[in-house]
């Protein structure tokens, strides 16, 4: 699976994007947060709070909730500031 | 029409094109009811030559970078386009967002919006810049003296969004 | 500014001026705070070439002739941008409002104003067409293949306006 | 005193402008409105319905009890249709 990174989550992760093998455990939005939290410290800090995290699965805005079955890209990044 | 480019664009040459395609379009679709224009709405967003909005609090701004997530920004600009098409009678919609580098006073947005009334065309292009603040994958980065600072976002963005979600148009 | 004129005027070169005017005279107050433009809202109004929505009611349009009272026009004009100024914190403001005969698809009012953000811009942007609408003596007269008619005033316009009167900004 | 008339009521007095002397009872835009009908039957149906009819007294938008004193121009039209 595909994840992406945006704005200071990339910076902090220290890749724009990654590919990833989704353990079966991680079912949701959420389990993948906390499972990438624990790759490396960059990651750790990315995630450190969750609060200030949005999501997208496959282009899509998604909540912690959302579940992963078939998604092919996951993206994480901070509130949007467009406009 | 959405556009999402790097490029900087001519504010008077897109409006003036809009107000003009609007017209003839309106014209070849044969004398139809309704076809024509009364009014023409636009908002243009432009990059500030500072941050914060109190003498205490003000930094110059030497440059805005704008980041965007491909793919998703069109698909996001498409649907508020459709929301917006959906919720108003509307005779043509354009929006212009760029990314990358850009420096004070270049434009970053363009929403323009067509109707028969000034109503519609009013409240369908703040409607637009409403939700593209909040829903458009858009990530503003500020170079200041002290360096680039990620923007954080804006509660009142979110309840000017927010806004729309309970009234209905 | 208030401009009344019965020449046409090229809306995207008045806006295209009124964004870079907003910039450099914001630049050469010596960078002071807020001097700097975020937003730019802008309304055009154009003769549309039917009067009536619906096809029951739909008659073609050959032309619309403005006429205005001149002094109490300029004077009307210059009250309403006071008021849009004392409303909200603007950078600049642009009434351009024509009379004479003109011809579907010609501009016949054109509204800019330049704010630090988005809100103060649209919101006075709405004001002032709103308040125009129902406050500067302007009257308009159709022609159609039916002859000459004087256009009647629409209540919704005078709605629009009240609206204001009962929230301040 | 001037009085000027605009839109559908130009058409209906047949002038746009034109110079009166104020009759001493003639005080207010209401007393303006009743005596200016009795001069001829074109006025008379400018003025047949009060309720279409706006006035601006020295170019300031009056209402029928606003005084005369002092004006030196009144304006008559219907509710405006600008913008």
């Amino acid at each position: 699976m595909k994840v992406l990174y945006f704005a200071w989550l990339r910076d902090r992760v220290g890749t724009g994007e990654e590919t990833i093998e989704r353990p079966a455990d991680v079912a949701t939005v959420g389990d993948l947060m906390a499972w990438l939290a624990g790759r490396s410290e960059g990651h750790a800090r990315a995630f450190a709070d969750p609060a200030l995290v949005r999501c997208a699965v496959d282009q899509d805005f998604a909540g912690l909730d959302a579940a992963l079955d078939g998604a092919a890209e996951v993206a994480f990044f901070p509130p949007v500031t467009g406009g | 029409m959405i556009r999402v480019q790097t490029e900087p664009f001519d504010v008077g040459a897109e409006i003036g094109a809009f107000c003009r395609a609007g017209g003839s379009s309106g014209g070849s679709t044969g004398g139809s009811v309704g076809a024509s224009i009364g009014g023409v709405a636009t908002f243009v967003g432009l990059v500030r030559d500072h941050r914060g909005d109190t003498s205490e609090d003000a930094v110059p701004l030497q440059a805005l970078t704008l980041e965007h997530y491909p793919g998703m920004t069109e698909r996001q600009l498409e649907r508020i386009e459709a929301e917006a098409r959906r919720r108003w009678d509307l005779r043509d919609v354009l929006v212009i967002h760029r990314y990358g580098r850009m420096e004070p006073e270049e434009p970053i947005v363009l929403v323009c919006t067509a109707a028969a009334h000034r109503g519609p065309a009013l409240q369908s292009c703040q409607f637009l810049i409403d939700w593209l603040k909040t829903r458009a994958p858009f990530w503003k980065c500020e170079e200041t003296p002290d360096g680039a600072h990620w923007v954080e976002a804006r509660d009142t963005d979110e309840a000017a969004t927010a806004r729309w979600e309970e009234s209905l148009p």
